[in-house]
């Protein structure tokens, strides 16, 4: 009844091309969210009271009234509010976010110098805990119920619990009491190290407490989605296959596991940044966060607008990455 | 010498805080060639059956009693000699192929993969081929092994299963209600397929289902269960047609067969559900829904009657072991 | 193929290796190789805002500008007087209004260019004509009228008036030939930070703004070279990383922390703590009657405030000492009026006569003023208006939070009752210009020449109104009264200083007397230097004066290394500790992996 | 005679009934409720417990920055207020911030969910796209920004707790939404509209109670969030510098330099006391959880 071709020959594999259409939806769909952020951000700092000229010219030294009406002139308070905004997307559209008020330099130029610090440091925890969160939190949802997955559940949730400079802050207690003071700020000009150890020296505690907060998030999320697939019946296929147990685990169970976390593992990225802001502020990272903490005082208007621009483009992008990536991973999503 | 031989098999899974009965006691051989059907409604222990063979049951049941494939004991013997003899003594086809396939992996991989394992020559690029082949042999276009679960209909699934099943070319391959998931056209087709490869490749097998109309046109021998327990066993096409046990009786009757006077006018159902294996009920567990029920069914644990040329039944009608 | 244990294992130890292995530089760090050139680091807390001279506006940013620039005239270190910057010498006319500044030869831009008179006159030029730059330097250059070089190292300045302050004028130096290159418009963005060109005893060699600044000294400077090669100047959010920043040596010095900070810094081993005098005074202020400066009303000021017995009598009310005690934890001293003692000239207090400390005195003058005591024991007016007040603090310091906590409290005492709100410097400002406040604490730092501070109570400096907008001056008690106008013109002409500081000191009184201001206290400047690694830090003035942000750069050009290393006997527990706890984990590590093999091998066969 | 609310009532209280006895016996549950009880009452109680004066400066009497003692169980601060005091009287701010915020965020949640999941078309869409837009802004900065535009004169816990309860709801919003979704095409629902039900009768009769249970359980979850962004706001500066909550004692802790004065109880026994109540919330969240969606009960 069936007849074999010769041979059997395989034809060669399709490649996992990404429909063109998705690709546009995604990222007009992203982009329609960052339209969204740049009105809100030109909205919410309409609504401040407080005269931002005066704030060129603080206590202790003069400047005579006249100067202060043709700042104000500068920065375009006086027109109409509808020209004010062409103006400010028209400029956003040069990278141009105005100048700040506290360090009278271009915000452009100082979310610039600032970003590359908090890529590192928030970078290097996120893959650490991503990492390192998602292989315990496998192993904890593989051996449901033993004495590994209570423990480390137990222990995420309270960590999960913890703000993240709340745990700098206790760390740098003890460590100076301890009498071993680990260094402040990204750099120590007088360390005779290439700088590369130096920041990396400076790096280790900041880094922990960060990355140690987000395996906390990340083992819960993996142990909830591995829990899903703990108990399907392509598992006992493997298992009856005559696979061993941690194969059964690593080849199986986890690749199906795992495509949910990448998308939650982008989702959280948000809250990562976020964090940051209390780390750097603790550990005198010169980061966005501590940048963010400084323009707190004042406040320093459009350094905050600027502030909160890169960081909800920044994860705006990546969860459109997570959009994108996703298809690519995941077979029955690109189906559909 | 026997392909698989189960020697008075007790399976309880361990549930909440008790135990759960699944298999009180079952002996079953099927031979070389031979295809062997296990009969009875959903949570009468087939299923169960099927996992015991190739220890697949999970943590915690307590099995006991003996199974023996190919002459090793498969409940005694260490994990590392089990891996070895699973799917390469013995293979599985699952019901449900949706599920029991990797959704993403491709099913060329899947296949390969106890090719692989078992056979230490193969490499990937021999194993794939093996698996277009076996994916050819069974009806389904050699370049599907590209493809995703997803991407297969219903019957190509299945097939699929079954080309893996056949990947170490095991002796034995156990067959749990392959066909359920088809629509009735597919089914025929599949057990067609099941049916050829048993011939051309003299393999045992044990087909699984709650349709005993499916059984009795390709097993040479059936067994019915009841409520973890072997009722009735005899020739396929006879225990169809006559059979002796009330409970196989109502089980042939409920599917109806086409062109069949007697059935046509009104296929009896049978009251009643199958028993909650925790509180099985006092002495024969079928007597609160056997029609011929009588006095001593309440008290008697019946169990089968000697072989009367090839049939035996558990009933006291039927000269069944007090 | 490494068997997955092996692999495991050099994992596991090379991640260790990576840990341990930062431990090492905390010991490099200690012995710094004798060769290579000293370098002092200075710790803030406030970050440069610009490197322009004609933008920067903070503290810190003069701090960069007296290291990179000269100035005509500086102050001693011993008590500011007038001492010879740029200029070596000069004269001034008859009738006070033409200045003849003699400038000192042979002085060299940091690019190898002469400094001549034609830089004077482009540097005051500019600060007379250009819009932002006027805005940065305008009261001191208000009333010159002609700036000239009669050669190229003599400057002629002609005044509309004479003015004292001629030999104050903080105006830098800069080069013509680079500056020339910046316009007018694009000053207000320029950041000078690119290897700027300058005559000043330091050099800016690279600006990485929020972390640190790192200048080279000047070794041909005209007042001697400094000591040390280099000066770092490192950023910090805040105290506590600051404080750590000093206690691991990665700075040297730390300036302007808070009390507590200070006071845990005073007992920590090699640090050498100094609670030196400073030119800044917090006072409690009043809304005496908020008006533009052509006398309309404005804002909703409480009435009652207008009427002085009523001033006098919170005065009474507060209890400074306490303040001094809990807030400042003694690191300052009680004040009266608004120059403060570090300007020891020009400075009044009435002695004995000081307002004391006095609730019944003070109940009894608002007895007097016409607001007995209402039901609950809130004071109320004729009209029943009762002395309910708003008092703001600011966001950006601690001592005001509590500060305005202590006042409320007070004032409840003698049947005042406050609403204390904390806001932000941006919003108190603005809040002020528009007299929308009645009281608020806040404070001032005062220069050399009280000219500028006394201005800040003349009718001039009040809010100005033009098409509905008001924008605020520079007065924030809307004070106004002819008599102390009068003093505070008078002073502006006198040369002779004697006769100047009588009728400075009488204008003080009289806000005194008028409870202008209730002036708190006088703080102190926390410093802390690791006495151990560098020595001659200079104090301005001598009698307990601050280190560094003073009026010249003496502290920077007098430091230098402590030359015998004695035994470092730096924390060295900590580092051993960190070796210790490292070489301790590859240990573990090391057991762990051998552990975890052999059972690997034992169960493969077992395993499910 | 029975009417028709009270069968309803008499079916919803048998199903609490069920609820509570499912919930009784999950340890981690009980746990956290245990735990949220004590501080409830340690909050409800705090005049009882510790004197309201120890709060304000002028009164303090205590020594500066000493340790933990008999007279002063959690140690000093360094203006001599006992940290038992602050920490039992910030108990009363934090929980009200994140109660109160999350009443907020659950009605903007709810009612963002039901109307995206229900109303198709127009009205539906952009409620859908606003919930995705706040979903995907991080939570902290929008936080920051709105505290620090807040109109002065709102006095300041309000502004923290419409700040905090405006940034959080997208993530209940979502899920009610998906919830919505699924109601949406069971039959009753159809056979209401049949019956000449209006959107507000769907939404309110039909919709809202089948979503009350998710509502429960996020809330929880919600509660736990709101806490934190309360702690952290206040570190940050931003919280009501005149009340004092637990993010407030940590904020004094850190500008009075805990960390080189070593006194480690300023800032171990509030964080503690944040963590331990964040911790409650979020393990009765999960327990409500196990217990209403019977899947995840036996994964337990």
């Amino acid at each position: 009844m069936t007849t074999t071709t010769a041979g059997g020959g395989v034809r060669a594999r399709r490649p996992r091309a990404l429909p063109l259409r998705y690709v546009v939806r995604k990222t007009v769909t992203a982009f329609g969210t960052l339209v969204f952020v740049v009105i809100v951000n030109f909205f919410l700092f309409r609504v401040l009271p407080g005269d931002p000229a005066k704030a060129f010219s603080p206590r202790g030294r003069n400047a005579d009234p006249n100067r202060l009406a043709e700042i104000r002139r500068d920065l375009g308070l006086g027109l109409p509010w509808h020209e004010q905004f062409w103006a400010y997307v028209k400029n956003l559209a040069s990278f141009d976010l105005g100048v700040s008020w506290g360090q009278h330099a271009p915000v452009s130029r100082l979310i610039g110098e600032r970003l590359w610090p908090t890529v590192l440091l928030s970078g290097t925890a996120l893959l650490l805990a991503a990492g390192i969160g998602m292989w315990l939190g496998a192993r904890a949802g593989w051996r449901h119920g033993s004495r590994l997955d209570r423990v480390s559940s137990s222990g995420a949730v309270t960590l999960y619990s913890t703000p993240e400079w709340l745990l700098g802050l206790v760390l740098l207690i003890v460590l100076s009491d301890l009498g071993v003071i680990p260094a402040a700020g990204m750099q120590n000009p007088l360390s005779e190290l290439p700088p590369a150890l130096d920041i990396a020296w400076h790096m280790v505690a900041p880094v922990t407490v960060l990355a140690v907060v987000y395996i906390a998030e990340y083992s819960l999320i993996m142990r909830s989605s591995m829990l899903d697939e703990r108990y399907a019946d392509y598992l006992t296929t493997a298992r009856a296959k005559g696979l061993r147990d941690d194969l059964v685990m690593r080849r199986h169970a986890l690749p199906n596991a795992l495509l949910p976390s990448i998308t939650l593992f982008f989702l959280t990225l948000g809250f990562v940044v976020s964090g940051a802001i209390g780390v750097e502020t603790v550990f005198n990272w010169p980061g966005l966060g501590r940048l963010t903490y400084d323009a707190l005082r004042g406040p320093d208007v459009p350094l905050l607008q600027g502030l909160f621009l890169t960081f909800s483009a920044g994860v705006i992008l990546m969860n459109l990455v997570a959009d994108l990536l996703y298809p690519l991973l995941d077979p029955r999503v690109r189906a559909s | 010498m026997s392909l698989l031989d189960i020697r008075d098999l007790h399976v309880t899974y361990r549930v909440g805080g008790g135990g759960l009965p699944a298999v009180r006691g079952v002996d079953l051989t099927v031979h070389e060639g031979q295809t062997v059907g296990l009969a009875g409604e959903s949570g009468c222990g087939k299923s169960t059956m099927a996992g015991a063979v190739l220890r697949l049951l999970p943590a915690g049941t307590t099995i006991t009693g003996e199974v023996r494939l190919a002459g090793d004991d498969v409940l005694t013997m260490s994990w590392g000699k089990l891996r070895a003899v699973r799917w390469s003594a013995a293979s599985i086809v699952f019901q449900g192929a949706m599920h029991a396939l990797n959704p993403v992996r491709r099913i060329g991989t899947q296949i390969a993969e106890p090719i692989l394992l078992h056979d230490a020559k193969a490499t990937p690029k021999t194993a794939l081929r093996r698996a277009g082949e076996l994916l050819e042999r069974v009806g389904v276009p050699a370049w599907r092994a590209q493809s995703y679960p997803h991407e297969l209909s219903g019957g190509q699934r299945q097939r699929a299963m079954i080309a893996m099943a056949l990947a170490c070319s095991p002796k034995l391959i156990i067959a749990d209600e392959p066909t359920t998931a088809l629509d009735v056209m597919v089914q025929a087709q599949v057990l067609a397929l099941l049916a050829e490869v048993v011939e051309e490749q003299r393999v045992g097998l044990l087909l699984i289902s709650h349709d005993l109309s499916v059984l009795s046109a390709s097993c040479d021998r059936i067994a019915v269960m009841y409520a973890g327990r072997v009722v009735e066993e005899g020739p396929g096409h006879e225990l169809f047609t006559a059979p002796r046990h009330p409970y196989a009786r109502a089980l042939a009757a409920a599917f109806p067969v086409i062109g069949d006077p007697v059935s046509r006018r009104a296929p009896k159902g049978l009251p009643g559900d199958p028993p909650d294996p925790r509180e099985l009920p006092p002495g024969c567990p079928f007597h609160p829904r056997c029609p011929d029920v009588v006095a001593d069914c309440r008290e008697v644990d019946v169990r089968l009657s000697a072989p009367d040329n090839g049939r035996r039944a558990a009933c006291v009608h039927t000269g069944g072991v007090r | 193929m490494i068997s997955p244990a092996r692999r495991l294992a050099l994992a596991v130890t090379a991640a260790l290796a990576a840990l341990v292995l930062p431990a090492v530089p905390a010991l490099a760090e200690d012995t710094p190789s004798p060769s290579a050139k000293t370098t002092f680091v200075l710790g803030i807390k406030q970050d440069i805002d610009s490197l322009n001279p004609y933008v920067g506006v903070v503290a810190s940013a003069y701090e960069a500008y007296q290291l990179m620039y000269d100035y005509l005239t500086g102050s001693s270190e011993k008590d500011f007087s007038p001492v010879p910057g740029l200029a070596e010498s000069w004269e001034t006319s008859a009738d006070g209004k033409t200045w003849t500044y003699h400038i000192r030869k042979g002085v060299k831009w940091s690019d190898g260019q002469d400094l001549t008179a034609k830089d004077v006159v482009y540097s005051f030029q500019r600060a007379i004509d250009g819009d932002t730059e006027n805005g940065q330097y305008g009261n001191y250059v208000a009333n010159i009228t002609k700036v000239s070089a009669t050669n190229d190292y003599t400057v002629v300045m002609e005044t509309s008036e004479p003015s004292p302050s001629m030999l104050r004028l903080l105006v830098p130096i800069l080069p013509e030939h680079t500056w020339s290159k910046v316009s007018g418009e694009d000053v207000g963005t320029f950041a000078n930070d690119n290897a700027p060109v300058g005559s000043g005893p330091f050099k800016l060699v690279e600006a990485k703004k929020g972390q640190s600044y790192r200048f080279e000294a000047n070794k041909q400077y005209w007042a001697g070279a400094p000591k040390i090669d280099e000066l770092i100047i490192r950023v910090y959010a805040d105290d506590a990383p600051l404080a750590q920043a000093l206690r691991t040596g990665e700075v040297h010095m730390v300036n302007d922390i808070s009390a507590s900070v200070f006071e845990s810094l005073m007992n920590q081993p090699n640090i050498t703590t100094s609670d030196s005098k400073y030119s800044g005074f917090t006072e409690l202020a009043y809304n005496v009657g908020a008006a533009t400066v052509d006398g309309k009303a404005i804002g909703n000021g409480h009435p009652a405030l207008k009427d002085k017995r009523v001033r006098l009598a919170i005065d009474h009310a507060l209890d400074r000492n306490v303040l001094l005690d809990k807030v400042l934890r003694n690191h300052g001293t009680i004040a009266s009026g608004v120059i403060p003692p570090i300007y020891a000239d020009w400075h009044w207090n009435p002695g004995s006569a000081a307002r004391a400390f006095d609730v019944a005195k003070a109940n009894e003058l608002l007895d007097q003023a016409g607001y007995p005591k209402g039901a609950g024991g809130v004071r109320a007016g004729p009209d029943g208006k009762k002395l309910e007040f708003r008092l703001f603090g600011r966001e950006s310091s601690e001592t005001s939070k509590k500060n305005v906590e202590y006042i409320r409290d007070w004032l409840k005492e003698i049947g005042i009752t406050v609403t204390v709100s904390i806001m932000s410097e941006d919003q108190l400002t603005a809040v002020i210009g528009e007299g929308e406040y009645d009281m608020f604490e806040w404070g001032w730092v005062v220069e050399p020449d009280p000219d500028f501070q006394l201005s800040v109570f003349s009718c001039g400096q009040r809010s100005t109104e033009d098409g509905g907008e008001i924008s605020a001056g520079w007065s924030d008690s809307f004070y106004c009264d002819e008599s102390y106008d009068a003093l505070y013109e008078k002073q502006k002409t006198i040369l002779d200083p004697a006769a100047r500081t009588a009728v400075i000191k009488e204008a003080q009184q009289h806000l005194y007397d008028n409870a202008v201001y209730s002036v708190l206290y006088y703080y102190n400047n926390f410093e802390a230097y690791r006495s151990d690694k560098f020595t001659g830090f200079v104090h301005q003035p001598s009698n307990g004066g601050s280190l560094v942000f003073q009026y010249g750069t003496y502290t920077y050009r007098n430091i230098a290394p402590v030359t015998n290393q004695t035994a470092q006997k730096r924390s060295l527990g900590g580092i051993a500790l960190v070796i210790g706890v490292g070489a301790g984990l590859i240990a573990l590590a090391g057991v762990a992996v051998v552990l975890f093999s052999r059972r690997r091998r034992v169960t493969a066969d077992e395993r499910e | 005679m029975k009417t028709a609310r009270s069968i309803a009532w008499a079916r919803r209280r048998v199903a609490l009934g069920a609820f509570w006895q499912g919930y009784r016996r999950d340890r981690e549950g009980l746990f956290g409720l245990v735990v949220l009880v004590v501080f409830a009452t340690v909050a409800i109680a705090a005049p009882l417990l510790a004197d309201a004066e120890g709060l304000s400066l002028t009164k303090a009497t205590g020594p500066r920055l000493a340790p933990p003692s008999l007279a002063y169980p959690f140690g000093t601060d360094e203006d001599g207020r006992s940290v038992l005091t602050e920490v039992i009287w910030g108990s009363r701010i934090s929980l009200l911030v994140g109660l109160a915020a999350t009443v907020i965020s659950m009605v903007i949640g709810t009612l963002v969910g039901i109307g995206s999941g229900h109303f198709r078309g127009f009205g539906g869409g952009v409620l859908g796209r606003l919930t995705e837009w706040f979903l995907v802004i991080p939570y902290l900065p929008l936080a920051i920004v709105l505290a620090t535009v807040f109109p002065p004169d709102v006095p300041r816990i309000i502004a923290v707790i419409i700040v905090i309860g405006v940034t959080s709801w997208s993530g209940t919003a979502r899920l009610i939404r998906a919830q919505t979704l699924s109601i949406e095409e069971r039959p009753y629902l159809e056979r209401a509209r049949a019956l000449g039900g209006g959107h507000w009768h769907q939404m309110s009769r039909h919709i809202l109670p089948n979503v009350m249970p998710l509502v429960l359980a996020n809330t929880t979850l919600t509660v736990s969030i709101a806490i934190l962004a309360e702690t952290t706001l206040s570190f940050l500066g931003l919280g009501d510098p005149l009340r004092m909550s637990w993010g407030k004692i940590l904020d004094n802790a850190y500008s009075g330099d805990v960390i080189t004065s070593g006194a480690w109880w300023w800032a171990l026994f509030p964080g503690l006391a944040v963590v331990l109540v964040v911790r409650a919330f979020n393990m009765c969240g999960r327990a409500i959880e196990r217990v209403l969606d019977p899947r995840l009960r036996e994964l337990a």
